[in-house]
C-alpha cells in the first residue's frame, strides 16, 4: 500500500513561490489501479515523483508498505526504488544506447541469466511491438516510439509499483488500447500497483479502480472511479467528466442556436443522466409506451460498467403537454438527473 | 631532400628517437592523467551543487586544488614535484623524471575538461537512473559517463594536445622529444628544416588524434 | 635643459628619450634576473649622464639577438663570442661584439662523490641543454680528463663530438636552470656558476673548477647592430654605456653579492 | 493551398532502410483545418516537416501556392518559413529563455513596434493560461505548460499556416478544448491553414473539416471529416473511428459473456449505425410504437454534426419474433446499417 | 613577514610591474582570442557534417589550420610569428610583441572549446530556429551562443587558465609577467618566497576567473 500523508512542495522561483503540492493525502491500495487526473499544472507530475523519492516534499510523509520512504538511508531507497517502475512524461531515454539497451537497463545486477534477460527484453520490445526497433537509438523514432520504449523499459522489471506519467499521451488510439490492455494483465497477472497520470478520460474509465482529481496542487477529490464518473461531487471533476461525453455539446448547440435546438411547440429538449447502478429499465421505451411520447436522441453516450449504464443522453420529446408533463415526472422518480434544456 | 632539408640526415637517428620519447611521455603520461583527471573531473561535478553527492565543502577543495596547480607555471612546476618524482620513479631526470611533472600538469586541466563534459548530459538522464534504483557508482558509469562519450573524446582531444605542448617544455629535465628536439636544434641552431620537420610531424599526431576522436565522436552523436 | 635634472632624471624607469638631446633611453637585452643587480652601477652612472638605460629580460637566449637586429633593443649583454658568431652565420644577424662583460665560471659538482677520481664507471654527468653553455661544458670535462673531444670539432662541441671517454661517461643534457635541482640524480653535473650561487652550491664544493677562463670565446660581451656603429652619437653612447659597466663598482658587485662567480674579463680589450 | 506530391522518404539505419512515406500525395486548401491520423511511427511527423522543409523528402515536390518549397533559395525558404508556425511534438522551448521570451522570438525581425510586440506575447499567454509563467524558465514548467507555451510561440508570428504535431497530447481535456477553440478562431478570424496530426478523435471531429489516415507511410485515406467518420473505406481508417466510440466495446463483452449480453429468448442484440446525413427519424420511437418493440440501450454514441447523426447505438430488442422481424425490416429500409450481434 | 618573505620586499615594485604585465596580456590577448576563437568556433560547428553550412572542405581546412597552429610548441611560435608581429605592433618584444603569438597560441585552443561547447547545443532547438525562418547568422547567434552560455563559460575560464600559462613563456620576448617573474626570481634564482608570491597571486587570479564564470554557469544552467 501507497500512502502519501500530508505532502507539500512548493518550488521557489524568481517570480515568487509556485505551491506545486499543498497537504496531499491518497492511500494506493495493493495492486490496484490509481488514475490521476486534473488540469495543467496541478502536481500530479510533482505528486508522482513523490513517490518514488525524485522530488523531496518540504513536509508530509510517503508510506510505501508502512515504510517511511523519506527516512531510508541511500541503499535501502535504491533498492525500494528498484520495485518501482516509472514511465517518465518525458521519456528519458538513453541517447546512447539502443532501444534494446534501453529497455535492458533496469535489469543489471538482477538475478536473471544474460539469456534471461535477453529474453525478457525481446519479449518485452513484442509486446509493445517495437521488435524492430530494437537496435534504432531513441532519436530515430517517432514520438509514439519513444513512449512505447519507455513502457517496455519500466515493466521490463516486473517492478511492484508502476508509476506512468502519461504513459500513452503520444500513441495512437488503438496502441493505446494494447498498452491499457497489458497495464491491466500485468496489474492482474503480476499484480502490479499502478499510478497513472492521464489527461485521457477513457484511460481512467477503461482501467482505474480508484481516481484522483487534482487541482491547484490540491487533491479536491479521491474515490472509486464508478462513484466519481456517476456522481462526481466538485465542479471540477463534472468538468472534467463531461468532456467525455458528448452530452455536453448541446450546451454549445443551443449557444449556437443550431437547428437541432429549433423546437416546435410540442417539443422539449431534455438531458439525462444516470446517476446509480440499479437503472437498467428501458426508459424510453416507457415513455413511448406509457405516455406515447415520441422520443428522438440527438445526443448519446451510454455505457454499461459493471452492469449498470453510465452516461446518459439528449433527447427530444415531443407529445402533447401532458403526456411531456408526466414523462418528465417519471422519468425523474426513476433516479435519472433530468435536466430539461429548453421548451419554447 | 637534402636540399630542403640538410640537416634532417645527419639528425635522423635522433629524430625517432625524440619522436620515440614523445610517443612515450605521451603514452604514460596521457593515460595515468586521463584516469587521474577523469577521477577528479567526476569528483567535481558529483560534489557540485545538485549533483549526486553534492558536497560544497569537498567541491571547494577540489576546486581549489585544481586551480592551486593550474596556477603554477609549468617550468616551476617541474622543479617543484621533483622530491616526488624522485620518491616514485627514482628519479627526477630522463624520461621518467618528465612523467610526474607531466602528469601533474595534465591532470588538473583534464579534470575541468572532463567536469565540463560531464555537465552536458541532460538531468533528465540522471533522474531516470537514480529512479531506476541505480547506484551513484552506477549513475556515474552508466550515465555520465557513457553518455558524455563525445564531448569526453573531445577533450581528450584538446588535453592530449595540450600535454604535447607540455611536452616539449620537459625537455627542461632531460626529458627529449619532438618538441625539445624542435627547440634545441630548430629553434637555438636555427635550423629551420628540423623546425619543420618536427612541426610536420606533430601535425601529423595531432591530426591521427584528432581523427580518431571526429571517428569517436561521430559514433556517439545521436541526433 | 637644466630643468630636466631634478625629479625625473632621478625616475630611471621610464623617462623617454626624446626629452632633450641629453636624455636618451638605450634598451640593453639580458637573460635573468641576476643582470640587473651587477648591471645596477653601471645604470646609476649613466643616468648621471643623461642616459637611461633600460633593460629588457628575455627567458630564451635566440630572441635577445632577433631583439637586436630588428631594432627592438639597442645593445644586448648575455653571449660570448662563440654564440655570436653562430647566430651571426645562421640567421645573417649584422650586429658585433663592442665589449667584454664578464665570464661565469662552469664547475663540476657532485652530491654523491668529493673528487673526480671517485666517479664510477658510466656516471652520469649532466650539463646544459643549451648551446652557449653546453659545448664549454664539454670543454670543461675535457679539460678535466673525463672525456676527449674530437680536436676537428667545432668551437662549440656537442654530444657527438666526444671521442672517447675513460670511464664510459654518460652525457645528460638538461636546461641549465634545472641542473641544481637535479644534482642528486646525476653523478655530477656541470653548473653554471650564477645558478650554483643561488641553489646554494659554493665554489669550493665543486669537484672541480673551471681552468679556462682565459679563452676570450667565452667572455660574455656586449653587442650591437653594426648599422648603429656608423653612427658616432649612437657610438658614442654606447662606448660610454661600456665604460660605465668596466668600473670598479661593478667588480665590487661581482665580488660582494655573487662570491666569485662573476670574473671580470677582457675589460681592457 | 499546400500540395504535397509523390513525396517519399526513407532513412537509412543501421539495421535496414525505415520507408517513412512512400508516395505520399494529398492537397490542404486554404484555410482549411486538416487533420493527420495514424498509427504510431506511421509517418505523419515526418510528413509534416517536409512541408517546412525540416526534411528534405527523397522524392516528390512541396508546392506552397504553387511554389515548389524544395527548389527555393536559402533566403526564400527563411521567407516562406517565416509565414509558416510549427508546434514540435517534443515542444523545443530554449531553455535558457523565459516563456515570455519564448513567445517572442519569432517575432525578432518583425515590422512590429517594440510595445506592439510586448502586447502580442502578453495577449498570446492569456490565451494559453500561462501569464503567471511568463518569467519562468522551460524547465519550471509542467508537461502541459510547456506544451501551450509552444503554441503560443507557434502562434504569435500570425502565420498563414500552423503545422502542429500532436499539439494537446500534453493536456488535459478542459485545457485542450479551449485550444482547440483558439485553433479554430485563428482559422477562421485570421485565415490561418492548420494542418494537424493527433491520436485524440475528438480533436479530428471537433475541428478538422478535411483529415487523412496513413498506415506505413502510405495514406491510406483522405477527404471529408463526416465522409470519412461515416463511412470509412479502409479498415484501419474504421478500426481508428471504433476506438471514438464505445460501440465495439460490445464485441468484448460478447466475448467475456458479460452479463449483459446473456439474452433471454425473445431479446435479440443489435448494433446500428448511422451511414448517412439524411436520417433524422426517432427510429426507436417507430420501433416501439409500430411494432411494439421494447428498446433497452446498453451502449449508444451519438451525436450530431452538421444537422446529421452520426454514430450509432447497440440496443437490445424485446418482442415476439415476428415484431423483431420487422424492426429489423424497418431498420434496414431506413438506410442504417443493422448488425444483429446475437440472438439465441 | 620579511622573514618568511626574505626576497619580497625588494622586489616588491617589481612585482607590482609583473603582475601588471600580466593583466594587461590577460585582457588584451585574451579578449582578442576570445572574439578570433569564437569565430573559428562557430565555423567549425557550421561546416561540420549536419551543420548550418555544411561544407567539408572548409571544415577539413580549418581544422588543420588549428591544428598546424596548435602543433607548434610555444617556444617556437614565439619567433615565428615575430615578423607579424612587428607588422602589426611595430615591434616583436615586450608585452606588445607578446600579445601576438599569445593570441596565436590561443586561438587554435579556444576555438576547439568553443567548438566542442557549441556542439552540446540540442539540434531540436537549432531545427525550432530554423523552422521559426531564422537566417543561419540568427540561429548562430539567438541559439548557437544563447543556449551555451555555460559551456561556454566554462571554455574561457580554462582558456584563460591555459593563457596564464602561456603568458609565462611569454618572457622569453620580454613580456615580462607573473610567470616569467617567478622563474627569473623564484626558479632561476631560487627565491622561494617569490615563486609562493606568484603563485599565490596566480592562484587569486584563477580563483578569481573560476568563481566569476561558477556564476555565469549558475545562473545559465536551467534544470
Ligand atoms: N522545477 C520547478 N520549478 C518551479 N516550478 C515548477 C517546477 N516543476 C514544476 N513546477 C510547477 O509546479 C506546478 C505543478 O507541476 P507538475 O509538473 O506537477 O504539473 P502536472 O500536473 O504534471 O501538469 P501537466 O499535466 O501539465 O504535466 C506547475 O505550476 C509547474 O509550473
Ligand atoms: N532520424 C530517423 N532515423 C531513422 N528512422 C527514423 C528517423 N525519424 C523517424 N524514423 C522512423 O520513421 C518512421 C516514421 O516516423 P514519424 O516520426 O514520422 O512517425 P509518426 O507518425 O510521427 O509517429 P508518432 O505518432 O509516434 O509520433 C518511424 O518508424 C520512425 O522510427
Ligand atoms: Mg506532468
Ligand atoms: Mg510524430
Amino acid at each position: 500500500m501507497i500512502e502519501l500523508q500530508n505532502i507539500s512542495k512548493t518550488f521557489s522561483t524568481k517570480s515568487g513561490d509556485v505551491r506545486a503540492l499543498q497537504n496531499v493525502s491518497l492511500q494506493i491500495e495493493d495492486r490496484d489501479i490509481f488514475g490521476i487526473i486534473g488540469f495543467s499544472g496541478a502536481g500530479k507530475s510533482t505528486l508522482v515523483r513523490c513517490i518514488n523519492q525524485l522530488e523531496k516534499p518540504d513536509q508530509g510523509k510517503v508510506l510505501i508498505n508502512g515504510q517511511n520512504i523519506l527516512s531510508l538511508k541511500n541503499r535501502e531507497l535504491r533498492k525500494a526504488r528498484k520495485k518501482i517502475g516509472m514511465i517518465f512524461q518525458s521519456f528519458n531515454l538513453m541517447p546512447s544506447r539502443t532501444i534494446a539497451q534501453n529497455v535492458a537497463y533496469p535489469l543489471k545486477g538482477s538475478q536473471l541469466s544474460a539469456q534471461e534477460k535477453e529474453e525478457r527484453v525481446k519479449s518485452m520490445l513484442q509486446l509493445v511491438e517495437l521488435e524492430d526497433k530494437a537496435d534504432a537509438r531513441p532519436h530515430q523514432l517517432s514520438g509514439g516510439q519513444k513512449q512505447r520504449a519507455a513502457i517496455a523499459r519500466a515493466l521490463v522489471s516486473h517492478p511492484d509499483i508502476l508509476l506512468c506519467d502519461e504513459a500513452t499521451s503520444a500513441l495512437d488510439p488503438i496502441t493505446t488500447r494494447g498498452i491499457l490492455k497489458l497495464l491491466r494483465k500485468v496489474n492482474e497477472e503480476l499484480g502490479i500497483t499502478l499510478v497513472i497520470i492521464t489527461h485521457q478520460m477513457e484511460v481512467v474509465k477503461e482501467i482505474c479502480r480508484h481516481a484522483a482529481i487534482m487541482e491547484n496542487g490540491i487533491c479536491i477529490e479521491s474515490g472509486e472511479t464508478f462513484d466519481i464518473f456517476s456522481s462526481p461531487k466538485h465542479e471540477v471533476t463534472r468538468r472534467f467528466l463531461n468532456t467525455a461525453t458528448n452530452l455536453q455539446k448541446i450546451d454549445e448547440l443551443i449557444e449556437e442556436n443550431a437547428e437541432l435546438t429549433k423546437l416546435s411547440d410540442d417539443e422539449i429538449l431534455v438531458r439525462l443522466t444516470f446517476t446509480n447502478k440499479e437503472t437498467t429499465q428501458p426508459l424510453l421505451y416507457e415513455l413511448t409506451k406509457r405516455f406515447d411520447c415520441c422520443v428522438n436522441i440527438a445526443f448519446a453516450d451510454i455505457e454499461y460498467v459493471q452492469g449498470s449504464p453510465i452516461g446518459g443522453s439528449v433527447v427530444i420529446l415531443k407529445g402533447d403537454p401532458e403526456a411531456l408533463e408526466k414523462s418528465l415526472k417519471f422519468l425523474e422518480e426513476s433516479s435519472i438527473r433530468v435536466e430539461v434544456l429548453s421548451h419554447v | 631532400m637534402s636540399e630542403w632539408f640538410p640537416n634532417v640526415q645527419g639528425l635522423w637517428s635522433e629524430f625517432i628517437t625524440a619522436f620515440q620519447q614523445t610517443c612515450i611521455m605521451l603514452v604514460w603520461s596521457g593515460s595515468i592523467s586521463f584516469l587521474g583527471g577523469l577521477i577528479l573531473g567526476i569528483a567535481l561535478v558529483i560534489t557540485a551543487p545538485k549533483g549526486l553527492c553534492e558536497n560544497r565543502t569537498v567541491h571547494q577543495i577540489l576546486g581549489f586544488v585544481v586551480n592551486l596547480f593550474r596556477s603554477i607555471p609549468f617550468i616551476i612546476l617541474l622543479t617543484w614535484v621533483m622530491p616526488v618524482t624522485r620518491l616514485i620513479m627514482g628519479t627526477a631526470i630522463n624520461l621518467e623524471g618528465a612523467i610526474v611533472p607531466l602528469i601533474f600538469g595534465t591532470i588538473p586541466f583534464f579534470s575541468r575538461q572532463v567536469e565540463s563534459a560531464l555537465s552536458s548530459v541532460p538531468y533528465g538522464l540522471i533522474e531516470a537512473a537514480r529512479a531506476m534504483g541505480d547506484s551513484n557508482w552506477q549513475v556515474i558509469f552508466r550515465v555520465y559517463l557513457k553518455e558524455s562519450i563525445a564531448p569526453l573524446a573531445r577533450a581528450v582531444t584538446i588535453t592530449l594536445v595540450s600535454l604535447l605542448g607540455l611536452t616539449a617544455m620537459a625537455g627542461a629535465v632531460g626529458s627529449g622529444g619532438l618538441g625539445d628536439f624542435a627547440i634545441r636544434y630548430g629553434h637555438d641552431r636555427n635550423m629551420q628544416d628540423i623546425t619543420w620537420l618536427v612541426v610536420i610531424s606533430i601535425v601529423i599526431l595531432v591530426c591521427i588524434i584528432e581523427v580518431a576522436s571526429q571517428i569517436i565522436i561521430r559514433r556517439h552523436t545521436y541526433e | 635643459g637644466c630643468s630636466s635634472k631634478t625629479d625625473s632624471s632621478q625616475n630611471t624607469a621610464d623617462v623617454k628619450s626624446d626629452e632633450g638631446s641629453e636624455q636618451s633611453t638605450i634598451k640593453l637585452g639580458v637573460t635573468g634576473a641576476i643582470y640587473e643587480d651587477i648591471w645596477q652601477p653601471a645604470k646609476d652612472k649613466l643616468a648621471d649622464d643623461g642616459i637611461n638605460l633600460k633593460f629588457v629580460q628575455f627567458s630564451d637566449f635566440s630572441t635577445p639577438n632577433n631583439a637586436l637586429n630588428s631594432g627592438d633593443i639597442d645593445l644586448n649583454a648575455f653571449q660570448h663570442e662563440i654564440y655570436l658568431n653562430t647566430e651571426k652565420e645562421s640567421q645573417g644577424y649584422e650586429i658585433e661584439p663592442i665589449g667584454y662583460t664578464f665570464i661565469i665560471p662552469l664547475n663540476i659538482y657532485s652530491s654523491k662523490y668529493k673528487s673526480l677520481e671517485e666517479l664510477p664507471e658510466n656516471a652520469v654527468i649532466a650539463i646544459p641543454d643549451d648551446l652557449t653553455n653546453g659545448g664549454r661544458a664539454l670543454k670543461v670535462l675535457d679539460e678535466a680528463g673525463l672525456i676527449e673531444l674530437d680536436e676537428n670539432a667545432d668551437f662549440s662541441p656537442t654530444v657527438k663530438d666526444i671521442k672517447s671517454s675513460d670511464k664510459n661517461i654518460q652525457i645528460k643534457e638538461l636546461k641549465a636552470n634545472t641542473l641544481p635541482s637535479a644534482l642528486p640524480d646525476v653523478d655530477a653535473a656541470v653548473i653554471t656558476g650564477n645558478f650554483a650561487l643561488d641553489y646554494g652550491l659554493k665554489t669550493e664544493e665543486a669537484i672541480y673548477k673551471d681552468q679556462s677562463l682565459d679563452q676570450p670565446e667565452y667572455w660574455c660581451l656586449i653587442a650591437a647592430r653594426s648599422e648603429d656603429l656608423k653612427d658616432p652619437d649612437k657610438k658614442a653612447a654606447y662606448e660610454e654605456v661600456v665604460e660605465a659597466f668596466q668600473q670598479p663598482e661593478t667588480e665590487d658587485v661581482f665580488n660582494n653579492d655573487f662570491g666569485g662567480y662573476f670574473i671580470a674579463e677582457g675589460w681592457n680589450e
